[in-house]
């Protein structure tokens, strides 16, 4: 299909499948049941599951393929959230303009800090990232204010007049693809159940498509051979006739690209930017994702950005009052003990799950998630027909 | 005729004469071998040869064109590959995928933007790769990881990568330093076939006499840094200043 | 099987969208045919209190979802009452808001905009919350405020002192019972001016992001209004915790007065300096060197421990405070958690009955009839006196206190004590005051959302 | 020039600080190939062993002051310390008064036990792991850390200062021939620098004067090579772990007086001591060092009111700055060895 081979074919047709049922999948639990709790079919989380499902798969087109660890991708993603912020602010609130500048900027910021940095390997290689990054959002947070919005960052205003199209009634204007605001969506009552169907999450969630697409294609492809040969041995690459760094900055670009994107797209779910988009903890978050869902894999990153996302928006809701109604059924003594046992690990702890898992997965699945899922289905007894990895899931990134 | 010309080559580290007014005439078809002593700047020159060192002073000339102050993938681009002393391979890839890479490389530069085509539909390049596989008995490890192969035959997919280049010339390191003795004729076997079949042009550094005679045509000898002999094998056997050189070497 | 059955309600509406296709806007829940966002049902309504609980506010977070609890006990009829009872409003009956048994939902802000907008998206989108409230940060306020505005639903803010949450990024949808700097500085500086006299020279360090700049341009100006003049304003970069480097040169540079416009982690660390280089014992100009902190909060004041006694600063609200009000609250509080509150969890408790007043006032809970009741109400007994919500920047005007931090404290939370309690009259300033963002700045419509 | 020399005392005093934590990273990073991202949050740990040295020796029990009342009305409960009770009013007040200097000695044993069990445990079993899972498995452990603290302390900083006695100023002016309080300079943060002085000589002394020194900077050169001589290096790397966690640990101690401690200290320094290290070149330990005052001294001079003025902004990014020039100049950092860390 599309010219994957069949095994591709397949991950492709499962991942749009997930993609598209989300809203299904995403929220098991009726409306109302202890449960619900868990529930994750809601727009704003579902956005996020998919952009930030873009960001680590373009991140990992660089790391998983080259090994190049970058330390400051997060960068990317807040110049490509103000070149969109800006697009929809100054000339119109269509989101495909402020997608595509939002692609552009951050594929040519990419290319600049590449070029610098990739004069060096290694550690020295993610320091340089790193402190361009930190430097872009010092200056985002201060001296760049008027460009920026500082740490208040930037929304549209009512004030706002954009070039196409700007709402004339003094209203604030809204993202909106031709007219269909990205809000837009209608809700599905089945017995006890609510599903959201929502336009702005199918916009994200059919770029994450492409974008899965795109990364098969890159790594199915000579280019993916080379950036796999940057990783290996860039003597024998020069001593093939090769450029290993032209390769490499090229990766840089195109995964500088996807965090445009993946920026772009936030902006246009929520229209507004802040600088902590480009702090360390961002670019980090990034690191950790890939590498929690298995670097270097297809369907990894995805499944690190979606787990990561998942504890910050849920874990982080169960307060008291909520572990209570779960432990209701409990003697009141028991009921209070399990209360404060189950409260280390949720609400204002939940960095503290963060940490245990990460420790977990890396100590328990070398290859992450990924690896998990395929012991999962070796224990199940049958040769899982979606075998998610490639070969260079055997070898993880470094 | 030459293919590659070395005149008046100097190279000095620090206070070290690496290289002293080395001349070297390779002439095609032929395998050159130059020998000597540790120390006596056999690898510097080759490093000389491939782009990894600017000398200070003379010129190297590969058919025609200067290679000087031209990067190693440039001069692999102009026809001259290496077999390095320890395997270089992409030890994380496949037997075929290393194999591909330098197919892709002669075919497409140095650089090309092909990742949207599928390596699958590149029949050609896999075609070119299998064959060159099979002349090097390994086609049966093609799926195999190279890094899980034994060093022998790294070895021998490492001269294929350089092979399937159909490079004008190839420069050898030492390609048996450290094999076993099956091993080391083997490649010599292996050298000698493609060179019948190929009418391949080698430059080749080897310590091992052995090798050395059973395939050289003509040999130069150095000496710390100096060009001290060239000559044919059976003139170079006997030669005393090569003894020389080689006994003064015994002796430290 | 029941359960694969559409409900009848489900049909209805399925049927409907197959007719209107994707246009229908996506903040609609239940009740969508009521016309705004999150219409709660008959028995319960949710509110979202969105605070940080990690990061280097947590603490503060942590007070304020106190409060909050607090508030809804209250509401619910529960505890004592608190400031039921001394509010001067009296149609809130502990019966829930509107009969309606008050449910809140809690989320993260983490101090960072993106994830404080997350955070309160999901509790529209997923848990139906009808009014957000909280933060401990301006620019997390700014755009959470933002957010509620687009979606339809009353932001009620929390901690924010920044001029730019009711000035230049004021929203029809968002109320502010917080001061600000603008406050800060007309309180603040005829106290200093008595004090310290009109003869002096201050030196900033400031804050190098939008809460700072505001706060400094109001001391600036309203100092300088009395005669001090500004010798030198340096910018500290936020993720500062040594201010040495900053400290060091203030002594020698011709200032006498030193005043951090710093808040939080960045104050602890940067008065700690400032004593450490003995600013507090030096004399400059022929006068006592003196230090000024814009804004207190007891936790700072507390992380700062003895370094804060005799610093003169402002702050909404203290315990120690002697009205009705005040010690209605401070009593449930304390009896809840065996602590004084902090002036964060004063507001947020204050925002939340504004809040379920303005709604039973109303008689609904549509936000822009609740934000039409809430403009312009005169209200009494919440802990700052005679107060105004204004309706021109929904800022809410009353009296500011100026405060030092005490001599003898006699527990952990006896740090602050009031020097001072400027009239409000004091304080006031037109709504297009340059510093609010001038004559440009609007609140827009208000929105109901759906 | 007065401002120059107290910002040089400030680079210098800012320079100890990130010398002594790029010490014991680049021990661990440069000696074991690890890339602990935990590393900032030893040091947060060392700080807190601060705050629990003072809190247990200000222990105390609550005695009810029938004359006061509290906020809620009841009579006031007084707190009475234990130290007091135990060694009469002076001594007590003297010990409570030194709890930070104290704290080194609870610090020294309780940091290298955590780094023995951090090693043991967890780290050891990722030496052959890839750096991106020393990355994640250390990171959580950061977190993990870091929650644990903010489960008991909370997040506000703690204020923890130093002895009354150390807690003065030093005129270095008066000395230089300046007028008095042109060039003061705190004690604590002087005893700071002397002391971070005295910990490095003492790091450099013991690797290179004792064989266990000797052995570990073989080992930090060729690791195999070692390994083949019979030598357990395992066993002494373990011990690395302990002494790096350690000097980390008492930085913290003594930097609890000049910054208070909270729990996010260990991700605000994580980013720093990593740049840090690195400008000083991997597995180079006069490297970090050298890093690490280089980067003090100029940050003091960047945020001087001059400079700042000047360039504004110049403050918020001049370590960065500097750490790509330097980069880009000298490939592998002001010291760095070949090969280390490069790929």
């Amino acid at each position: 299909m599309l010219g994957l081979d069949k095994k591709d074919s397949t991950l492709m047709l499962v991942v749009i499948g997930l993609v598209i049922f989300a809203p299904f999948l995403l929220n098991p639990f009726p409306e109302g049941s202890a449960m619900a709790q868990f529930n994750a079919g809601y727009p704003d989380l579902m956005q996020r599951f998919v952009i930030f499902g873009i960001l680590a798969i373009g991140f990992n087109i660089l790391f998983g393929l080259t090994g190049y660890l970058s330390f400051g991708h997060a960068a990317f993603l807040g110049v490509g959230s103000y070149a969109a912020i800006w697009s929809l602010k100054l000339f119109t609130l269509n989101v495909i303009p402020a997608i595509l500048f939002a692609i552009i900027v951050g594929g040519f910021f990419a290319w600049v800090i590449g070029k610098i940095s990739l004069k060096r390997s290694g550690i020295y290689f993610s320091i340089l990232t790193l402190a361009f990054a930190q430097m872009s959002f010092a200056m985002a947070y201060s001296v760049l204010t008027p460009l920026t919005g500082g740490e208040t960052g930037l929304q549209i205003k009512n004030t706002d007049n954009p070039l196409i199209g700007g709402p004339t009634d003094g209203s604030i204007g809204r993202a909106n693809l031709f007219g269909a605001e990205m809000g837009n969506s209608f809700e599905l009552n089945l017995g006890n159940w609510v599903f959201t169907f929502n336009l702005g999450y199918y916009i994200a969630a059919l770029a994450m498509i492409a974008a899965f697409y795109l990364s098969i294609r890159i790594f199915r492809s000579p280019f993916g051979i080379m950036l796999r040969a940057v990783k290996s041995n860039q003597n024998r690459m020069n001593y093939t006739g090769l450029t290993p760094k032209v390769y490499t900055l090229y990766a840089f670009v195109i995964s500088g690209m996807y965090a445009g994107l993946a920026g772009g797209l936030m902006v246009a779910m929520d229209t507004q930017v802040g600088p902590e988009r480009m702090f360390w903890t961002a670019s980090g978050e990034i690191v950790i994702m890939t590498i929690l869902g298995g670097a270097g894999t297809l369907i990894g990153p995805v499944l690190g950005a979606g787990s990561i996302k998942y504890m910050e928006n849920i874990l982080s809701k169960i307060n008291k009052d909520v572990l209570h109604q779960w432990f209701a059924f409990l003697p009141d003594g028991l009921e209070d003990a399990m209360v404060v046992f189950a409260d280390i690990f949720v609400g204002k702890q939940w960095h503290f799950t963060l940490g245990i898992v990460f420790m977990l997965v890396v100590i328990f699945l070398p290859g992450g998630l990924v690896e998990g899922a395929q012991r999962l289905s070796a224990r199940f007894g049958r040769k899982k027909k979606t075998d998610t990895t490639d070969t260079a899931a055997s070898t993880p990134a470094e | 005729m030459a293919i590659l010309s070395v005149k008046g080559v100097n190279k000095r580290f620090g206070g070290l004469q690496a290289l002293g007014d080395v001349n070297l005439d390779v002439v095609e078809n032929t395998c050159h071998a130059i020998i000597g002593p540790n120390g006596a700047g056999k690898s510097t020159l080759l490093n000389v040869l491939v782009g990894k060192l600017i000398p200070d002073s003379g010129s190297v000339v590969f058919d025609g064109q200067s290679v000087l102050g031209r990067q190693p993938h440039e001069i692999n681009q102009m026809g001259i590959s290496r077999v390095f002393q320890t395997p270089e391979i992409f030890a994380d890839l496949t037997v075929m995928e290393n194999m591909l890479i330098p197919c892709f490389a002669k075919r497409d530069g140095a650089f090309r933007m092909h990742a949207i085509e599928s390596v699958r539909h590149e029949k050609d390049m896999i075609e070119k790769a299998e064959s060159m596989l099979s002349e090097v008995n390994m086609l049966d490890k093609r799926e195999m990881t190279a890094s899980a192969m034994s060093r022998g035959d790294k070895r021998r997919l490492e001269m294929a990568m350089c092979l399937v280049q159909d490079p004008r010339l190839l420069l050898l390191d030492e390609p048996t330093a450290g094999m076993a003795r099956a091993d080391t004729e083997n490649t010599i076997e292996l050298l000698k076939t493609i060179r019948k079949e190929r009418g391949l042009t080698m430059a080749i550094i080897e310590h091992d006499m052995n090798v050395v005679f059973s395939l050289a045509d003509r040999i130069t000898v150095l000496a710390q840094g100096m060009p001290l002999v060239e000559d044919t094998p059976d003139n170079i056997k006997g030669h005393p200043k090569v003894r020389e050189a080689y006994l003064g070497e015994a002796q430290v | 099987m029941s359960k694969s059955n559409f409900t009848r309600r489900g049909v209805l509406k399925t049927g409907a969208v197959a007719g209107a296709g994707l246009t229908l806007p996506t903040y609609l829940r239940a009740d969508g045919h009521t016309g705004f966002t999150n219409a709660p049902g008959d028995s319960e309504v949710v509110l979202g209190f969105n605070v940080p609980q990690t990061g280097p506010y947590a603490d503060e977070g942590a007070d304020e979802l106190r409060a909050y609890e607090l508030a809804v006990e209250h509401l619910n009829g529960g505890g004592d009452g608190g400031m039921l009872s001394t509010f001067s409003s009296k149609v809130l009956d502990g019966t829930g808001i509107l009969g309606r048994e008050v449910k809140y939902v809690t989320g993260d802000t983490q101090t960072k905009s993106d994830a404080a907008r997350a955070s309160a998206r999901s509790m529209i989108e997923k848990d139906g919350a009808i009014m957000i409230t909280g933060g401990s940060s301006s620019g997390v306020a700014v755009a959470v405020q933002a957010l509620c505005q687009e979606a339809g639903v009353i932001f009620m803010a929390g901690l924010t002192h920044s001029n730019d949450t009711t000035g230049k990024d004021r929203k029809a949808n968002g109320f502010r019972h917080f001061f600000n700097s603008y406050m800060t500085g007309a309180a603040l500086a005829p106290v200093l001016a008595a004090q310290y006299g009109t003869d002096r020279k201050a030196y900033h360090l400031t804050a190098d992001y939008n809460w700072g700049y505001t706060t400094e341009e109001a001391i600036k100006a309203s100092t300088e209004a009395m005669g001090w003049e500004t010798v030198n304003s340096v910018k500290t970069p936020l993720t500062q915790t040594d201010f040495s480097s900053y400290i060091a040169p203030v002594l020698n540079s011709g200032a006498d007065v030193l005043v951090l416009n710093h808040y939080g982690g960045n104050m602890i660390n940067s008065l700690t300096s400032a004593v450490q280089f003995g600013l507090r014992e030096a004399q400059a100009n022929g006068q006592n060197f003196e230090i000024v902190v814009p804004l207190y909060s007891r936790l700072m004041a507390r992380g700062a421990g003895e370094n804060v006694k005799g610093i003169f600063g402002s702050t909404n609200w203290h315990w120690s405070l002697q009205d009705e009000g005040s010690q209605a609250f401070v009593r449930s509080f304390g009896t809840k958690y065996g602590f004084p509150p902090s002036q964060a969890a004063h507001t947020t408790y204050v925002q939340t009955l504004l809040y379920a007043d303005a709604v039973t006032r109303a008689g609904s809970f549509a936000p822009c009839a609740v934000a039409e009741a809430l403009e312009d109400f005169e209200f009494d007994g919440m802990g700052n006196g005679k107060t105004l919500y204004r309706g021109d920047d929904h800022q809410c005007f009353k009296d500011v206190l100026v405060v030092k931090g005490k001599e003898n404290p006699e527990s952990e939370f006896d740090l602050l004590e009031v020097v001072e309690v400027t009239p409000v009259d004091q304080v006031m300033y037109d709504p297009a005051h340059p510093q609010m963002g001038g004559a440009e700045a609007t609140l827009g419509e208000c929105n109901n959302g759906a | 020039m007065d401002q120059i020399i107290v910002q040089i005392l400030n680079g210098l005093d800012k320079g100890s600080a990130y010398a002594l934590i790029a010490l014991g990273l680049t021990l661990i990073f440069g000696t074991l190939g690890v890339v602990n991202f935990a590393h900032g949050a030893l040091f947060m740990m060392g700080a807190f062993c601060a705050v629990v040295t003072s809190k247990i020796l200000s222990s105390s029990h609550k005695v009810v002051d029938e004359t006061r009342t509290d906020f809620l009305g009841n009579p006031l409960e007084v707190d009475v310390f234990y130290v007091q009770d135990w060694f009469g009013q002076a001594a007590g007040a003297a010990i409570m008064d030194w709890a930070v200097p104290l704290a080194i000695l609870v610090s020294i044993p309780f940091m290298i036990l955590l780094g023995f069990v951090m090693e043991r445990g967890l780290i050891k079993h990722f030496y052959k792991r890839p750096h991106a899972d020393q990355i994640l498995v250390t990171f959580g452990l950061a977190i993990v850390l870091g929650e644990v603290i903010k489960y008991y302390f909370g997040a506000n900083p703690i204020q923890t200062p130093a002895p009354d006695a150390l807690n003065g100023r030093v005129d270095f002016g008066v000395w230089l021939g300046y007028g008095p309080n042109v060039v003061v300079y705190p004690m604590w943060r002087l005893v700071y620098f002397f002391f971070s002085g005295a910990i490095i000589a003492s790091v450099f002394a013991f690797l290179q004067f004792t064989t266990f020194g000797m052995v570990v900077r073989a080992g930090m050169a060729d690791r195999e090579t070692v390994g083949l001589l019979g030598i357990d290096i395992d066993k002494r790397f373990t011990f690395m772990f302990g002494l790096a966690a350690a000097v980390a640990g008492i930085a913290g101690v003594m930097y609890a007086p000049i910054v208070s401690p909270a729990y996010t200290m260990g991700m605000d320094w994580l980013v720093l001591s990593f740049v840090v290290v690195v400008v000083g070149g991997m597995g180079s330990l006069p490297g970090a060092v050298l890093a690490g005052f280089v980067l003090g001294i100029i940050e003091s001079f960047a945020s001087m009111p001059a400079v700042v003025n000047l360039l504004p902004g110049i403050n918020q990014i001049v370590i960065y700055v500097v750490a790509i020039a330097i980069l880009l100049i000298r490939p592998r950092g002001l010291m760095g060895r070949k090969g280390v860390m490069e790929d």
